[in-house]
C-alpha cells in the first residue's frame, strides 16, 4: 500500500442556500481545507424559508480533522441554529490521503 | 359596466389563466412543476428583457419628461414603507422586527406584478410610457433600505446589516435591470433590433410558463393563510390600494399620462418577493419568512394582477383622466 | 412515387434527422445530452402550446361538427387497449400483468407522434382540422383506466390503484393539455395573438431539440431490443398498423376530413411514454418496464414518425380521399 | 458545549422519482421528523425504470432514532423491494441538538 | 425480521465530471455492483479544472465489500490522484439485504 | 475614423455589452448566474443553429466556390498549433506538454468568437459568405489532433490519447456542429422554413444571455491573470493577431470575399474552450488548466470580440478589399 489512509471526521450541513457564501467563508477561517457542495430539499421542524424562492438548500460536506469537526460544530450551533434551517452532523471516514485535508 | 368588461379582459388573458392552471395544479397535487433552472432562467429572461425595453425607450425620452416620474417614483419608495411599517406596528400591534420586514416587501416592487400591468394596459389599448421599466429599477431598493434602516435602530441585532446591503446592491434583479437599462439606453432602437425577437415577441409567452410556476408557489403560500391570521390578510389587500391611491394623486401633479400613472400605482402598490426576502432573510433573521412571503406571494400578488390593476387603471381615469 | 416524394419529405424534415442525429450521438458514445432540465422544460412548453392552440381552435368550432370525432375518439380509447391485450395475451402468450401493462401504453397517445403527425400534413399542404389537440386530451386518459382495469380484476394486487389513477389524472400531461385547451378557448384568437410568436413560431424549432434528445433515449432502448423479443419488435409496428387502419376506416362516417383521419390514425396508432409509464409503473410494479418502454419508445415511435405517418395519410387519402 | 451531541442513525434511501411522494409520506407517519432530499442517478442490479423518462433517481437521507430506523427498513424492505429499483443504508452521525429530530 | 441487513463499506468519490465515464468502467470491473451518482461542486487543494466549463463536479457512491474497498481505493490513488481533482474516502454502513452488493 | 466608428459599434452591441456586464456582476460578487442547464442548454441550441445555418446555405453552394476556403481552413488547423507550440517552446520556454496543450487551444477554434465575427460583419453591412460556419467544422478537430500528437511523440505518457480522441470526435460541439450542417444541407432552404423562427430570429438574443454567462466565468479566470505570467498574457492576444494576419494573407488565394477573410481569421485566431480543454484533461492530464483555460478564456477571447474583429475586418479590408 503506497497511500495512506487517515480517519478523519466528516462533517455535514444542510441549510438554506442563502446562507452558503457567509458560511463557506467562515468555514475555510475554522480550517477546513475543502469542501464539497450539492443541491438539496427538505423538510425539517421549521417549514418556509426564503431561499425556497431562491431554490433549493445546500448540503456542505467537509472531511476534516477532530479539531476543526468541533470548532464548526460550536460555530454553526451559535451563529445559525436559532433563526436559519440548518442541521449539522459529524461522521467518521477513513479518507485515502488523508493528511492532505488536515 | 365597461370596467367588468376590462376586468374580463384581464381575467381572461393567457397570462393570469396561466396563473390560475399553476394554482389549480397545485391543488390536485400534480407532479406538475417548472424545473428550478428553467424557472431561474425564466426570470433572467424577464428582467434583463425590461430592461433592456426600458432603456432604449430612456435613450428616446428627454431628461424633462422623465425626471418628474422619476422623482415621485423615488419618494415613494421612501415614504411607502414607513406607511406599512405604521400600519403593521400601530393597527396590527406587530412586533418591530416582522413589521419592518414586512414593510420592506411592501415597499419595493414586483417585477412580474409591473409586467402584468403593462400588458393589461396595452391589451386594452392604454399603453404607458416607455420609460416604465427604468421606474421599476428606481423602486426596488430604497424601501428595503429604509425598512432595515429602521429595523436595525434597536440594538444587539442578530443580521448583518452590510450582508444584508451587498445582497440587494448585487442581487440578480438589480443588476439585471439596471444593467439592461444601460445596455438598452447604450445600443439604442437601432442596436436593439438583433435581439428584438427574443426579447420581445417571446416575452409574452414566456412569462405565460412563468406565472405558471408562480401559480404553483403561490398555491403553496396559500395553505399558510390561516397560520397568519387575518390581519395580514386585510392588509395585503388594502395597503396595496392604499399605496395605489396615493400614488395615483401624485401622480397627476407629474407629467404621467393615465396608463403610466396606473402602471405606477400597480408597481407601488405590489410587493417584492425576489429582492426582498432575500434580503431580509439574511438582516433580519428573527423575522418570521411565513409572514412576509405568504403576505407578497399569497395574497398581494394574486389580488393586484387580478383585481388590482384593472382598479388602479379605473381609479387613474377617474383622478386623472 | 407520389408517395414516396411524401415519404422523402417526412424522413428529410429537421425533425426527423434531429431525432436521426440523438441516435447516432448515443450510438458513438457522445456527451451530448439535453440537460434534464431543459427536456423537462421543452416537454412543459409543447404540451401548453398544444394545448392553447388547440383551445383556441376549439373556440372557434361548433358543437356539431366536433362531437363526431370526439366520439370516436372516445371509442378508440376504449377499444384499442382491450385489442392490444387481448394480441398480447392469445397471439404473444405473454402473462395478465405484462400485457395489461403494455396495452396501457399502446392504448393511449404519444403527443409528439401526434406533432410530428401535424407537421407533416402542414408541410405537404394537408392541414387537419384545427381542434386536433382537443382529440390527443380526450385519447390519453381512458385506455390507461381500461387497461388497469383489466388487471385489477385479478385479486392481491401490489400496486395502488387509487395512486395511479391520481398520477394519470394529475399527470403533467393532463393538466397542461387540458388546461391548455381551457385556457385556449377562453382567450380565442385575439387573447392568443400576443403569446402567438412564443408558442406558435417557436414551435417546430423547439420541436426540433426535443426530437434530439428523444434519439438519444430512444438509441438507449435499443439495446434491449433483442431482450423483448420479436413477438415484441412485430406488434410494436404491426398493431400500430392495425389501430390505425381501424380509425381511419370509422372516421369516415365523421365529418373528419382526410388529413383529420390520417392525424387521429397517427394518434391512435402511437404508444404513451410520458403518462403511461408513470401510471403503469405505479399499479402494475411487477410489470417488466423494459417490455413496455422498448416497445413505446424503441420500436413504435421511430416507426410511426418516419414509415408511419407517411403510410396513414396515403391510406386515408385512399379510403376516404 | 453549550449545545448538545446526540448519536442518531443516518438512515439513507436511494429510489425510483416516481415513488418519493409515496414514500415521504410514510416516512413521516413512521416518526421521521424530517428529511433530506438530493437528486441522483445510478446503476444497480435491475436495469430499466419509468422514472429514468420521468428524470433522474431520488435519495432521502433521515437523521432518525435506532427504532425509527428498523421500522423504516422494515417498511421499505417489505413495500418496495420487490418490485422497484431502491437501496437502503444506515450509518451512525452524531447530530448538533439532535433532540430535535428523536 | 425477514430482511438481512450486511455491514458493507461505503466508498465516496468526489471528482471531475469528465473522468466520470471511464471511472466507472473500471469501477464496475473492479467489483462495483452499483453506484449512485450526484452532482457536485466543491473546492478542494488543487483550483481550477477543465471540468469546470463542463458542468459540475460528480459525486459516486458505491456500497461494496471490504475488499472491493481496498481495491478501488488502491486504483483511484495510482491512477488518478496525481493529475486529477480527486477525494476518496470510506466509511461503514448497515445495508438492507446488502448481500445482493458482494 | 471610419474604424474607430466600427469598434464602437462592436463595443456597444447588446451582446458584446452583456459579456461586460457578466463580467461586472462577477466582480461585485453578485449572485447572478445563468442555471448550468441553461447554460448548457443555450450552448446546444447556438451550436445546432450554426450548423443548420451552414448547412442550408452549403446545399446552394456550388464544391467549385467552397473548395478552396475549405482546404485553406484545414491547412491552417494543421499549422496554427505547431506555430502556438513552437512559440510556446522557444519564446516562452515553457515545458512540452503545456507547449501542447495551449497549442491544441489556439490551433482550435471558439465558436462564440465566430458567432460575434459574423454578427458583427452583418451589423456593418459586412456579411460574409454563407458557407462560414462548415468551415468552423473543419477547424475544431485537426489542430486538437496535431498538438497531442506532438505531446505524445514522447513516451510514458499517463493521459489515454484513444479515450482523447473519442472525446473530440464524439464531443457535443463536433455533432452539434457536423450533425446540423448535414441536417441543413439535407431540408435546404425549404425544409428549414418552419424552424427559421427558433433558429434564426431567436439567435442573436440566445446569444446575449451566453455572453452574459461567459463574461460572469471569464471574470473568474481574470483573477489567475498573475498566475500564469506576463509572458502568456502577451501570447494570448500576440499570438491570435498573428493567426489571423496569416488568415487574411493566405486567403487572397482564394475565392473568399472581404467579410470571408476577416471572419475566417477570427476564427482561426480564437482559441477553443469547450472541445480542446476536454480533450487535453484527459490526453494531458499532467499539463496545468490554468494556463490553457485563462489564455483562452480570460485573454484571447474577450480581446477578440472587443478588439480583435474589427481589427481583423480592417486588414481584411486593407489586405484584400
Ligand atoms: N431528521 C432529519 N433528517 C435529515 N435531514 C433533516 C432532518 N431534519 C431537518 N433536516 C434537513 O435540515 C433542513 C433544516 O431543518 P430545520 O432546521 O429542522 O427546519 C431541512 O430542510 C432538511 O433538509
Ligand atoms: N452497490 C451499490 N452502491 C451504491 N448504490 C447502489 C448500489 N446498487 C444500487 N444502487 C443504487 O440503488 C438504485 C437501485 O438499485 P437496484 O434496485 O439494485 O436496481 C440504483 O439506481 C443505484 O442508484
Ligand atoms: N476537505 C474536503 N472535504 C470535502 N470535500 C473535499 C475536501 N477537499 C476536497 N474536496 C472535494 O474534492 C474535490 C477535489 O479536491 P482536490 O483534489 O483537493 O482539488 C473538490 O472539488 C471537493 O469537491
Ligand atoms: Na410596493
Ligand atoms: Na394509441
Ligand atoms: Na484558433
Amino acid at each position: 500500500m503506497h497511500h495512506s489512509i487517515v480517519p478523519l471526521k466528516l462533517v455535514t450541513i444542510v441549510t438554506e442556500r442563502i446562507l452558503e457564501d457567509r458560511l463557506l467563508r467562515t468555514l475555510v477561517e475554522l480550517g477546513a481545507k475543502g469542501y464539497t457542495l450539492t443541491q438539496a430539499t427538505g423538510k425539517g421542524s421549521r417549514g418556509v424559508r426564503a431561499s425556497e424562492w431562491e431554490g433549493p438548500d445546500t448540503k456542505i460536506e467537509m472531511l476534516v480533522s477532530e479539531d476543526v469537526a468541533q470548532a464548526i460544530l460550536d460555530h454553526v450551533a451559535e451563529t445559525f441554529f436559532e433563526h436559519y434551517a440548518v442541521i449539522v452532523y459529524v461522521q467518521d471516514a477513513a479518507v485515502v490521503r488523508g493528511e492532505k485535508y488536515i | 359596466m365597461e370596467n367588468l368588461d376590462v376586468l374580463a379582459a384581464n381575467l381572461l388573458s393567457p397570462v393570469i389563466l396561466a396563473f390560475v392552471l399553476g394554482v389549480i395544479a397545485a391543488l390536485v397535487r400534480s407532479d406538475l412543476k417548472l424545473p428550478p433552472a428553467l424557472y431561474n432562467g425564466l426570470s433572467i429572461y424577464l428582467l434583463l428583457a425590461i430592461g433592456l425595453k426600458g432603456g432604449v425607450e430612456l435613450s428616446k425620452t428627454p431628461v424633462s419628461v422623465f425626471i418628474g416620474p422619476a422623482l415621485l417614483t423615488l419618494f415613494l419608495g421612501l415614504i411607502t414603507p414607513v406607511i406599512a411599517y405604521n400600519i403593521l406596528r400601530r393597527l396590527g400591534r406587530m412586533d418591530r422586527v416582522n413589521s419592518a420586514a414586512i414593510a420592506a416587501h411592501y415597499g419595493s416592487v414586483s417585477a412580474v406584478t409591473f409586467i402584468v400591468a403593462i400588458t393589461f394596459g396595452t391589451m386594452t389599448g392604454r399603453a404607458p410610457e416607455g420609460f416604465m421599466p427604468a421606474l421599476v429599477a428606481i423602486l426596488e431598493v430604497p424601501a428595503i433600505v429604509v425598512a432595515l434602516m429602521i429595523a436595525f435602530m434597536r440594538d444587539g441585532r442578530a443580521g448583518s446589516w452590510k450582508d444584508a446591503l451587498h445582497e440587494v446592491l448585487s442581487g440578480r434583479s438589480v443588476i439585471l435591470l439596471v444593467g439592461g437599462l444601460v445596455i438598452g439606453a447604450l445600443v439604442g432602437p437601432e442596436g436593439f433590433e438583433p435581439v428584438e425577437p427574443f426579447f420581445y415577441s417571446g416575452f409574452q409567452g414566456a412569462l405565460v410558463l412563468f406565472l405558471l410556476e408562480m401559480g404553483i408557489v403561490a398555491a403553496g403560500r396559500l395553505r399558510d393563510l390561516k397560520e397568519v391570521g387575518f390581519f395580514l390578510v386585510a392588509f395585503g389587500i388594502l395597503v396595496p390600494i392604499l399605496h395605489g391611491v396615493l400614488t395615483i394623486w401624485l401622480a397627476q401633479f407629474t407629467s404621467l399620462s393615465v396608463p403610466g400613472a396606473a402602471v405606477l400605482a400597480a408597481m407601488v402598490s405590489s410587493a417584492s418577493y425576489i429582492a426582498a426576502p432575500a434580503a431580509v432573510r439574511i438582516a433580519l433573521p428573527e423575522a418570521n419568512p411565513t409572514f412576509y412571503l405568504t403576505g407578497a406571494l399569497g395574497i398581494t400578488f394574486p389580488f393586484n394582477v387580478t383585481l388590482g390593476i384593472p382598479l388602479y387603471y379605473a381609479m387613474a381615469e377617474w383622478l386623472i383622466g
